[in-house]
Order: C-alpha cells, then structure tokens, then sequence
C-alpha cells in the first residue's frame, strides 16, 4: 500500500476495527486459558483481522455474510454485539445464540450475521440460498460468503458456487486463505489452484494480499458494488496467515521452524496499518490508545460475561421445533 | 369431493399455496418438465420458473441453498426425486436444518418442505428403495410425514407448507396413481393418527403404504371373524401416541407393520412405548423387512415385502395363541 | 477423421464393438417395450458408443473401470459376456449380479469392470479409490472412471479429482457429456466449463470428439499410455449426443424440434465409422453382415435370458454381510 | 496384562494389524500429526504416510476413495473425525459401501473400518456430540461397534479390521483417556455382550459410555440392596438379543439406557425385541435423551444427559412398582 490517494481517517477506522477483534479474541483466549471460562474449542483469527475489517466494510447492515467456526471477526465487524458474543462465548444468559451455540456457532440474525458454522463449506450452499432468496424476494441485499482454504476441498465449494453462477446470483464468495487446514498445510492436500476452479465454474477472480486492510477493502469496496449494482456474483481470494494455533489449545508445532515468527514480523497486518498511518503522520500515541480502549472495551465485555448467569435450564427444550417440540407435555 | 390421485392431491395443495403466498417455491431437478414422477406437471406454466424451479444435480447444494433462502424469508419445498438420493445432503439436513434454529438461539427457522419419495417401486433396486423414516423421527429438530392417501397427501402437504419448522415429507413412489375423495375443507394435523378402521380384537399400526395393506389386510380379518383396529400414524414425528395406546388399552393385541427394515425401524419405537404403558394381552409384533437389501429380482423383492397374508396370519396367532 | 493413418482393420473391429452395443441396447429396449420383461429403469447409450469403444480399447482386462446407470456399452467393451448382462437386465439367475442389482447396477468384476452406479457422481471417488488401492498395491492398473456431463456438477467431482491430483493416481477419469442431465440440458444448470474444472484442479484435459471413435481411440491410447507409464491423473471431455430419452419410455419431448433427427442424421458414431470404412474402400455388404451378426448375437442372448431362471428366492438373503447376516438362524 | 487408556488400546490393535497385514491402511484428515484426538499419534513414523495418510478436507472422497480402495484388495480404516462430520459421506456410506456387495451379486467386499468418534464431549454444541447408531444399526450391510472399556477398544477393532464387512466403528469421544487392562489374548467377537455386573432383580442395558455409568450404577443400587444385571451390547449389529432375553427372563425387569435420543434410539429396538418374547414382572423403561439438540451451556448440555441418578431411579422404581 503506497501513501498516494491514503485515507488516514478511513485507515485509522480500520485500524480501531482490527484493534477490536484482535482484543475481542485476546479476551477470548484469555478466558479460556487462563479462566478455563471457555468449555468448548474456540479457533483465533488473530492475523487475519484485515480480512474481516477490508471485506465487510462496504456491506450495509441489512447485507448478510455466512461464516465459519473461525467467524468472531466477521461477526464483530458486521455488527454484533462484543458483550453478546463472550457471553455466547462462556454459554451465558444474553448471549447471541441464548448459550446454545458457542464460538462456533455464533450467530447474529439482526445484524445480518447467518452463522458461523461448525461443519467446513456448509456455509457455501447456505450462502448461495440466502442470495436466492434475496433475488426471489426481489431484496437489493448482497451476500458475503467466507470459508478457509480447506473447505475449498469439499463438495459444496463446487455446488455451491456453480449454483451462484447458474441462477446468477448476487453473492462474493471469498477463500480467507491462512495456508492451514487444522493441521495441515492446506497445498499438501489441494490439486491445482482454489481461483482458477473458482473461475472454472464461470466467477470473476479477484487476487488480494489478505494481510493488507487497504487493499482488501478497496477490491471489497469495488466487487461489492458490482455485484449490487445487478453483477453476477463473484469470488475473492485472499492470502493471510493463521498466527496462531489451529484452536487456542494447538501450540501448532506442525509448521515449519520460524515461519510464524517470520510472518508476525512481517506480515501482521495490524503493525502494517500501524507503519502505514505512521508514516502518513499518525502519532503512535493516538495508536496505542486505540489498541488500549479495544482492550479494555473487550476484558469489559469478558467482565459483563463473567457476571451474566447460565441460561435458564429449560431453555434446552425451547427452539427445537414447534410441532412435536419436546418443551410440549406429551413428549 | 373432488376425487383425486395422490399425487395430484399434493399438486393441488402446492398450487393452492403458491397462489396464496408468493414466498413458496419449489426447487428441484427436472421440475420445469413436471418433475421425475410428474408431481409438478403444469406447474411451470402457471408459476413460471424462478418459483417452479431446476436445478443442477447438486443435492447438497439444492438442500442447503434451499435452506439459505429459507432463512431470508422464502418458503421452499425441496425436491429429492428419490429419498435415496436425499442421502447426498445428509450434512444439510441433519447439521444444519434441522440444527440451526436451536443453534441459533431462535434467531432463525427453517420453514421447508422436504419432498422425499420413498420405498419400494418394482425392481428398483437398492440404490432407488429405500425407507428410511426411522432415520429421521430419530432427528430433533425435523417433523416426518408419511402420508398413504390422498386426502392426507393434500392435507398434510398443506400444512407442511405452513408449518415453520422443516418437514421431512416421505412420499411412497408406489401410489402416485392411488384415487380417492379429498375434502380440501378437511385440515391436516401432524401427530393426529387416521382411524382406517375400527375394532375390538387386535390393534394393527402401520403408515405410508403399508397402511392401506393395513387396511384391506382389516377386511380380510373381519371376514375370518377378528375385527381389527387400523391406525394410519401419518406423521411419525409427532406421532399420536395416545391414539394408540388407547387402542391397544382396548385390544390388548399390537401388530406393527411397515415397509422399512425390522430392525431399528419405526415399529421399535411403537411397540417400545406402548410395552412401556400397557400390559398386553400377548406379546406385540413387529413387521417389516428382514435386514437385507433391497434386489432387482422381482421374486427377490417380493421376499422383503410385508404382505396382507403376514400381517393377517400374525392377527389371527395372536389371537389363537391366548385362546390356547 | 481423415483417411491419412486410418487403419481399416482396427477401424472394423471398432465398427464391431459399436455395432454389438447398439445390438445389445436394442435387444434389451425390445424386451423391455416389446415383451416386458425388463421391470426397472434402463438407460440406453444408443448414439454414444464410439466413447466407450474408442475409449476402453487401450485397456488390458485387469485395468479398472467404473461407469454410471448407463453404462451397457462400457460393460461390454471391457469383456463382459451379454448374455450374463441380459440375464441381468431380465433379473434372472445367472446375471452378472445374480439378479440382484440391475441395469443400474451391472459389473463385472471378472473383467474389471466395477460396477454401474445408481447415483450420479458416486462413481468419481470410488475410482478415485480404486487407483489409490492399486498406487498403494504396487499394481500397474490403470483406471478409467466415466460419468455424465450432469455428474460435473456434484461434489463429489470436486473431491474425486483432487483426490487423485493430491495423491498422483493412474486414473483417466472421462466425462461423456451427452448434453443432458435426464430431461434438463445441462447447459442451462452448468456454469463455467467442465474440461476448466478438471483443468483448475491441477489436471491435464483432453477435448475430444466423442462421436468419432477414431479420434476417442486415438486420443485415449495417448493418454492411458501416459498413466500407464507412470504419469500423473488426466481428464477427457468427450462431446457426444444421447439420441434417445432419458430411459427407454422417455419420449424425450422436451429437446429443440429437430435436434435429435439432425444429430441422427450427422453424429450417429455408427454411420461416420462406415462412412469411414466405405471410403477406405470396405463393402457396405461386409458392414451390414457385421450388423447382422451383431443383431444375432445380442437376441441370442435375450432369448438365453428368457429362458433362464429366477434366481432362488433365498438369495435375497445372501452377500448382505458375514457378520451379523439375515441368512444366519439369529435374525 | 498391560493396562492403557481407550484410546491407546485401538491405536495397540491398529498398529499390531498392520504390522501382520500390508493390506491395512489409515486415511483421514491430520492423521500424521497424529489426528485430532490422538489416536494415531506415533504411527506415521512407524508406517509412513502412505499408511497413514492425510487427506484432504473431503469426507466424501475419503469415504469413497477407501471404498474403492478396498473393492481392488487393501483394508482401509477411515477416520471420520467427529461421528457428525460423516454425514458429509452418507451416500458413499450407505448407498454404495453398504449395498455394494449384494447389489453386484457378491463380487465385491468391502473389508473397511469406519471409526467414527461420538457422542457428548463438553460444550461442543450440536454439530460435535451426535450418536446416531440407531441409523447404521437399520442399514443392512452394515456391522455396528460402540466400545466401551480399553479391552473392548483393542479387542473389538482387532475384529473390525479382520473383518470382511464393513464396520462402522463408533467411539465415545469422553473416554479417550479411560484406563483399563487390556488382554490382548482375549478375542473380540462381535454380537457377544459383555456382562459388567451380575444381578437377579434388575436388567439393565447399555452400550458405549454409558455402559460406564451403567455399571457404576450397578455399584450403586447394590448399597441400595438392589442387584442390577447389567449388560455391556459392545456391538449393535449384531447384538446379543439371546444374552439380554435370557437376563430380562431372570430378572423380569429390563432398564435400556443410553446417551443418544429415546425416540427412535436402539432402546427402542431392545426394547421391542425383549417385548415379543418375553412377558416382563414390570413395564420396561428406556432412558435416553430428549429429543431436544445438544447445547453449548454445560448446565444446557447436562439437561440432556442420562445420569447414574436416572437409571437408579427408574431401577427403584420398578421394584417398588411391584411390590406395591
Ligand atoms: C466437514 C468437516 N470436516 C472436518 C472438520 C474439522 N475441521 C474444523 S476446522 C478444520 C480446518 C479448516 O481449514 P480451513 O477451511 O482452511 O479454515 P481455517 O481453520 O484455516 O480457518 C477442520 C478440518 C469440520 N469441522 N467439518
Ligand atoms: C445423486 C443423484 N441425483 C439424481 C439422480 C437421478 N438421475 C439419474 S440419471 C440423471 C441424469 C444424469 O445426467 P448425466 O450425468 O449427464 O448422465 P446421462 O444420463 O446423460 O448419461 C439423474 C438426474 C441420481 N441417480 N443420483
Ligand atoms: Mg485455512
Ligand atoms: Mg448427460
């Protein structure tokens, strides 16, 4: 990202949004190792926030985005809640999903947020039916699908975008591509390449740097206009890198000797867009105070769900169904 | 009353749905050219395609994008052709239909018909056979229909599409063409059981098909003197429960029947919960396929298939056995 | 096809194979229409038997193959005895699967032919399969995997062939694309390109004329040569018509008014291979007794099926499972 | 006699097999570092990655790529992770591995191991705690294992991959690190229950985990001066129907207990089948999880679970039923 044409508002906005899901997740990690608040998995996005802030930015509230079990960025950035989220987190009272769902689950319908989702690639069939319904309903929303690089091996990759393509839908499909599958690395077990299969199956194919906010959210900024004024739908591959473990407990000892030093050295995008607005005169004070209020605005959050109480125990019965639901006496 | 087939019966109810509420639509493959059995025939021409909707053969995708644009507002009826083939979605179904709404925490439903035509159809084979409705009462979070006439395929078929919650809809392949008298005035209701016919001496449970086997298998009794009690569940999930049991309370006798494998079939779960409530007079039975598969042979389909003379044959030593 | 190389000798022999398919489909479309003595669906390759005569020629008989519900020609070109697929299509004992399975089900494995399949795409993976059971074997095999052009929009085409990219596996795996999925012209529910697909999932792709079975011999004797030698997985696109319905009682309305005489009159593989053959100098008398005797053959071969027995009724109670069997006393 | 944890017996059994047989081979996602739970942590350096091999995130093709695998002659043990994710592979499971035998008239085996890793492990919600056994119990062609002790693990995978059929091989996700002694000699067969306890008052039967907590329940009852039979099924198909209806003739009382949904459960199936043959002193009881969706809230997810207190209780309340 050169300084010409550079925002610095819009790249300190960025900078505070990535500054939040960094903490949102530190806060996270921090209740579950050091509280074991945390029962179930939770898997970090930390390095990859620039995905998240550079991709929805352009989205308005009523657009809907579709997850995966590595969604609190996306999530945060649409819209939701910090304090519901943790509190979801911790399988509370008030949280997004009422504590049923989890980290992996979360979900926030009011925000446009359809779920993250715990199975890899169901969320790209999802996706491209929530665009169906939009365009059935004749709604001018447009959809943001999200998955990792490994989901690109399942078969709902190539049904679901196939379906986009044949109905012509207005959806972005984009691979956040952190070069781990758990624990593996992803070109082990992929032929070929995950854009050209997507321009394959008809897609226009936009190759971005997911490390570096700027210039995700100007692709975003431009395939999401497109698409909303009446384009076909389009995919959007983005390289980053996972820095941490595959969930908060995997030391992810798998990679190669230095190469996650290497890339926090290089290729975190919060100290890219930290150099950035240094360099286009931002104090490093007004920097770190923004980190500082992220923080204390998310171990608030963690506090707020510390103190919320577990759900009421009959909720467990409640939201299966209506017909045949087992809340009824007759069951 | 107008007479009807079965599956024109369920046609009309879609038709009639899709004009009072635009958000319905169906979706499937072939279904411009009326769909594999012709459940859809005439429909495109009213309806045109965005609501009368193909789709590429992507089973997954059509199960899952239904659900996505159920989940913005639409009401779908998904099309598996065969229930076979509705095994290429199980992970849409299961992981996410039928999970999502709790998940969630409420904040989403999954309004969805999900048309499976089931069970055997002459020398089909095991790939095109199957039933499997076991499966799916097994599944919180799902409503299964079985429906065996067609009044219940246009009544249930409505409220299925009413219904907010998703509804596994298991047709059976084999009674397309069945007539009848449907009264559309009559509204369907999920876990009501229909009365085939009554009586005192032994209860005979069955659903989908086999329930008119049940049924004539009734007045094969009653000319032999034993007057059973035929009940057609139509839905399993929910299923009426007291409905039988009063009956079995009255009959002390309890033959279950249904098309699907014996073992791990529906049928366990009638007997189980009726053995957990009543003392019978003698011991329940079950009928259903032998755990085998189904063969092309039309002698070796024949051996898997619960006929009239079983189930009358196990009425009549049910009946002999206490009188011994 | 140019008379340049053409070997008339091979080029009979082919003329052969084509002429006992269509024999063999005509025989078996008579028994079901005529007689009704075929109760389940079959699906006729009447118009496409230059794919499976060019392609298989090239195998020896303990290389693989698996094919999809229409798969009488492939079945036959790899050695099965018509006789036993005709018992099969009748349901009779002595079927290749003693009855049991079915058009939709016929194989042989005696020749390595690997079964049809009822499910569009699942034959992907398991050839797939087959070529890594033969890679971790040590054999030399090599397997050739058909499937429709409808099948390229499953997930399974997807997971199949990165599988065999990830894992180099000595497969050729063949898309015969007729141009419709049953009654839907696969065009209109296919976005992108097939041959593409293959490509972006790191394989070579071959485009063939699948109605001249000189070029499909050609062709696929080029590729199999190349797996064989220990090359990497390949693709074939063969571009053929389907000149029937989908089933043999699928009057197949729904094609474009004139399409499928047209393609009659100037793609039947048959009519070119003796144009072909005439203009090399063959008497069309020769051509015709090459018809006839495959005529003879295949009703032969009907009426030994007529004439054969159910199967025994206990049958249907064995080769379920060892373990655990409906013919054991205990269940 | 060695004692090892649940998870270490399989890993014991797996590595002896394939040491003996060549054939025999691992396939899943993460298998060289060890998988996700594990359970093959070591081998990779033992037998290479061919042997035990990584695969992509493609439950389809793994399941179908080691049927095919195995139709030219190798043994494939198949990891599918969680239970939950296999139903990403559920036509290739059920379509074609467990109808490819019959349907092509015997000319094919399909000698695989499916190891699916169930059931409830805290706070992972509803797409990570699924046993849905009672599915693959109804799917003829299918063998079905739900281990419960480290003997069982070592001994009954030892069976699994020795044999022809194809084993859907369900472990309890809980009790990985579950220790016990492990008689390597002692052979694993399957259709043959394991008797945990001996008792005349009650029969109490279990499967998996919970045949844990069943036997502990035992122990309980006992201070209580109840005696609980209690049966461990270790394999669902077969089951050892003989070894229950003999134990429900003695005692006259039969508890089913298990971790997965009542309704439509293998319970059912016991149920059912003790009902036809045998005339029980009380009603049988099944205990089983509502049909509800697991949670993510621990004290959500302890709504759902069958607990020692449970089954003591319905096991009371049977005696004291009749005695009344
Ligand atoms: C169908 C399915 N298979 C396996 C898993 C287990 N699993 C969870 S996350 C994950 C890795 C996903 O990799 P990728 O798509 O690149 O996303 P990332 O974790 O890197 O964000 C796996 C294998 C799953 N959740 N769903
Ligand atoms: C998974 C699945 N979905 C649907 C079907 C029904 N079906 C049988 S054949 C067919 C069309 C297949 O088209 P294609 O792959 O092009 O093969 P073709 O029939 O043209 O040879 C369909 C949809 C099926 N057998 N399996
Ligand atoms: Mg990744
Ligand atoms: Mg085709």
């Amino acid at each position: 990202m050169s300084l010409r044409n550079f925002d610095a508002g819009k790249g300190l906005e960025r900078l505070v949004l990535m500054e939040r899901i960094r903490a949102f997740e530190e806060a996270a990690r921090h209740a579950a190792v050091e509280e074991e608040l945390v029962l179930g998995a939770i898997h970090l996005s930390i390095g990859q926030e620039a995905v998240a802030v550079g991709l929805l930015e352009s989205l308005a509230r009523e657009d809907y985005i579709t997850s995966t079990h590595r969604g609190h960025g996306h999530t945060l950035v649409k819209g939701a809640d910090p304090a519901a989220m943790m509190k979801e987190l911790l399988g509370r009272e008030g949280g997004c999903c009422g504590g049923k769902g989890g980290s992996m689950h979360i979900a926030d319908f009011g925000v446009g947020m359809l779920g993250a989702n715990g199975v890899v690639a169901a969320n790209i069939t999802i996706a491209a039916g929530a665009a169906h319904g939009v365009k059935l309903l004749g709604g001018d929303q447009v959809v943001v699908c999200i998955f990792g690089d490994g989901a690109a091996n399942r078969g709902p990759f190539l049904e679901g975008i196939n379906w986009a393509g044949v109905f012509d839908l207005p959806i972005l499909f984009v691979c956040e591509d952190n070069r781990y599958s758990a624990t593996t690395r992803t070109a082990d077990m992929t032929s070929g390449d995950v854009g050209a299969r997507a321009g394959a199956l008809g897609l226009n194919v936009t190759r971005v740097d997911g490390n570096d906010v700027e210039e995700m959210a100007a692709a975003s900024g431009e395939i999401i206009a497109r698409i909303r004024a009446g384009g076909k739908p389009e995919f959007m591959h983005a390289r980053t890198y996972r820095l941490d473990g595959h969930t908060y407990f995997d030391p992810a000892t798998y990679r190669p000797e230095g190469e996650a030093e290497r890339m926090r050295a290089e290729t975190c995008p919060i100290a890219r867009q930290r150099d950035l607005l240094g360099a286009a005169g931002i104090a490093a004070e007004r920097m770190d105070a923004i980190a500082r209020a992220a923080r204390d605005e998310m171990f608030a959050a963690l506090e707020a769900a510390k103190a919320a109480p577990w759900p009421a125990d009959d909720t467990v019965f409640e939201d299966v169904q209506d017909v045949g639901s087992p809340a009824l006496e007759a069951f | 009353m107008a007479v009807m087939s079965y599956g024109e019966a369920a046609k009309l109810a879609i038709a009639e749905a899709m004009r009072d509420d635009q958000r319905v639509w169906c979706v499937g493959e072939d279904l411009g050219r009326g769909g594999v059995f012709k459940q859809y025939a005439g429909l495109r021409e009213e309806f045109g395609p965005d609501r009368i909707s193909d789709a590429p053969i992507s089973e997954a995708a059509i199960m899952g994008a239904a659900f996505g644009a159920a989940m913005v507002g639409t009401r779908p009826i998904v099309e598996m052709r065969f229930a076979d083939f509705a095994l290429c979605a199980t992970d849409e179904l299961i992981n996410q239909i039928a999970k999502a709404r709790f998940m969630f925490g409420g904040q989403s439903r999954a309004p969805m018909v999900i048309r499976k035509p089931m069970g055997m159809w002459r020398s089909s084979a095991a790939q095109h056979s199957q039933s499997l409705e076991a499966w799916y009462a097994h599944i919180p979070g799902l409503v299964v229909v079985c429906p065996s006439t067609p009044q219940d395929n246009y009544a249930m078929m409505k409220a299925a599409i009413a219904c907010d919650d998703p509804v596994v809809y298991l047709e059976h392949k084999n009674i397309w063409a069945l007539e009848g008298e449907v009264d559309t005035a009559a509204p369907g209701e999920f876990g009501k059981a229909r009365l085939r016919r009554q009586g005192a001496d032994v209860t005979i449970v069955s659903w989908s098909d086999c329930a008119n086997l049940a049924e004539s298998t009734g007045a094969t009794l009653a000319e032999r003197g034993i007057n059973a009690e035929v009940i057609d569940l139509v839905s399993l999930w929910p299923w009426d429960k007291r409905a039988v049991i009063e009956s079995v309370k009255k009959t002390g006798r309890l033959i279950v029947a249904h098309e699907s494998v014996a073992v791990g079939g529906f049928g366990a779960e009638v007997v189980a919960s009726v053995a957990q409530e009543v003392a019978m007079r003698v011991p329940p039975r079950r009928l259903g396929a032998p755990r085998s598969l189904v063969a092309y042979a039309p002698n070796l389909e024949d051996q898997l298939r619960v006929t009239e003379e079983m189930i009358a044959r196990a009425a009549q030593e049910m009946m002999e056995a206490e009188a011994a």
